[in-house]
């Protein structure tokens, strides 16, 4: 077998093995002795080292390993993950809304005021960092309490909370006399 | 014909054609259909003789072989453009047909054997690059959202929890629920039967309030009904349902 | 990217991926052209072509894989599990050289073309993963159309469905000519 010939039976063994292989069971699967694997091995790292290869060689403990150089996880990275896009929904801009105007506040409060358990959508503005906690309350089962992120400040463009648009007084005034005429519109029946 | 071959099983009923085809060294395209059609049958009843399935592919063929032997007898068949035609043509499609896929077939499975000695790679992602989470983009998420919409939102938010407030339930102090007892209303409703030997089902229920009630009430009458207490008329479509007891009468 | 960085990239990817990847994303995870990408396949179909590889490079429908090459047989069954082969019948062949052959077709034009019901063999052929369902046939009943997979391509060491032997057309001619020299020597009944 020539040096070339051993280093593609190498070559093919590591690739299908996955793992590591011991330096002798490539001497017995290729039916040589120890030293010319060892030169094979060599050649084959030779070539691997060269930049128009993606594949590395690793030894570990007189075992041998293919692996991909680190260089090129950049491109891996774009293979195995599709990139998901990520938008704020309806459900999270709601709580987000919740929590800038009512901070500091407990996961059960937002809850009382959508009406829906919304652990979900607290939790995932926190991984979005938008949302994080400011402590717990002063009550039972101490639950934690939420408040804005100066990230949520950056995205939404304000400096700081006084800056948030008020609740338009009128509007609230509004609601309340709506109210009001509702429950003495269908008590008059 | 003795068989002398030991059997061996055929993809069907063209397979075996194919093989007397092949064994009396004859042209597909001019099957001497008289020949081919013994073998075949002593083929069938060797099949059966020895408990073979003998499926229904192989009969219709047979079937096939015996009527193209026949119109063989025949005189010719003529077509619309004056042709003679040839009972065995549509067979000798078919045939030539199946023949080429079984070529192919082997041709396949060579190439399978070649294909066979090459190796693959199991999916090997490594850890890095699992675990790699790419930078959120802040712009991406927030998307058309700003300050105005957050506040409109929110508003939209208030609104929605007072409309859910029921302003005249909520005025209300406790709304309790309506019990009835059915041992209660059964009892109520067998003393009715005692009482007036002979009533109209409307008389009943015009003591009934809620809907409860008269459910119960109509489910007693089912079931005295059923135990022949009670006997049930009614003279025409729509008419009085007159109820009248037969125990206590 | 040069256009050996670029094979490297690749490398990297068909060696991580393990499975077939497509043109398309090759191109999307390096984030080049199809040209180049083309080009670098190429580049590196040469550098497996050399002795001294024992990888291979197998192209399904404009989709890339690596394997080991053939003659490295005789030392991986040495060490590595080789794949349980998958036998298949006489009646498999000839059902799954129909379906091939004739794709996209339904269980009862196979049927008509072997003479015998082949539901069995259809269904087993999918469960082999070497056939699979292609859609429906716009027609009473909508059958079900089957054809072939990537496993088929892979397992038949076949590039693409062009790439399928042709039915020698040298034998089709002799079995015309045998007949038609027959025509006059009219058969005994």
């Amino acid at each position: 077998m020539t040096k070339e010939q051993g280093a593609a039976a190498i070559e093919a063994i590591l690739f299908t093995m996955g793992d590591s292989v011991s330096v002798s069971a490539l001497c017995n699967a290729t039916d040589q002795d120890l030293s010319d694997v060892r030169e094979q091995i060599k050649y084959l790292k030779e070539k691997y080292d060269r930049e128009e290869s993606g594949i590395g060689l690793i030894e570990l403990e007189d075992s041998f390993q293919l692996c991909t150089k680190s260089e090129m996880y950049e491109y891996l990275i774009k293979v195995a993950k599709t990139p998901k896009k990520v938008v704020l929904t309806d459900a999270l801009m709601e709580t987000l809304s919740i929590i800038a105007y009512k901070q500091p506040i407990t996961r059960l409060d937002v809850e009382r005021i959508r009406g829906v358990n919304s652990d979900h959508a607290v939790n995932r503005l926190v991984e979005f960092n938008l949302v994080q906690e400011l402590g717990r309350l002063d009550a039972p089962g101490r639950p934690l309490l939420f408040g804005t992120t100066e990230q949520f400040l950056r995205s939404f463009g304000v400096k700081s909370l006084d800056e948030l648009p008020t609740l338009d007084a009128v509007r609230v005034e509004e609601f309340k006399q709506e109210a009001e005429q509702e429950i003495s519109v269908k008590l008059d029946i | 014909m003795a068989l002398e071959v030991k059997l061996q099983a055929f993809e069907g009923p063209l397979d075996l054609l194919l093989h007397l085809i092949d064994k009396n060294k004859i042209d597909i395209y001019d099957i001497p259909i008289a020949v081919i059609t013994e073998q075949y049958m002593e083929y069938i009843r060797a099949m059966q003789k020895d408990d073979m399935e003998v499926t229904s592919e192989f009969l219709v063929m047979a079937a096939t072989l015996v009527d193209i032997k026949c119109k063989m007898l025949l005189p010719k068949e003529v077509n619309e453009e004056g042709e003679e035609e040839d009972p065995r043509a549509e067979l000798v499609e078919k045939l030539l047909e199946y023949k080429m896929y079984k070529f192919m077939a082997d041709e396949l499975r060579e190439r399978q054997m070649d294909a066979d000695t090459h190796l693959y790679r199991k999916r090997n992602i490594p850890d890095e690059v699992m675990s790699y989470e790419e930078p959120l983009d802040y712009e991406q998420l927030i998307g058309d959202a700003n300050l105005a919409k957050l506040n409109s939102i929110f508003q939209a938010l208030l609104k929605r929890q007072e409309d859910k407030v029921d302003p005249i339930r909520s005025k209300f102090g406790k709304i309790e629920k309506e019990a009835v007892d059915i041992d209660q209303k059964t009892e109520y409703v067998k003393n009715f039967i005692r009482e007036h030997n002979r009533f109209s089902f409307r008389a009943l229920l015009e003591k009934q309030h809620s809907k409860v009630e008269i459910i119960v009430t109509f489910m007693v009458i089912l079931e005295a009904m059923k135990t022949g207490e009670l006997t049930i008329e009614q003279e025409e479509t729509f008419g009085e349902i007159m109820i009248s007891s037969n125990v206590y009468g």
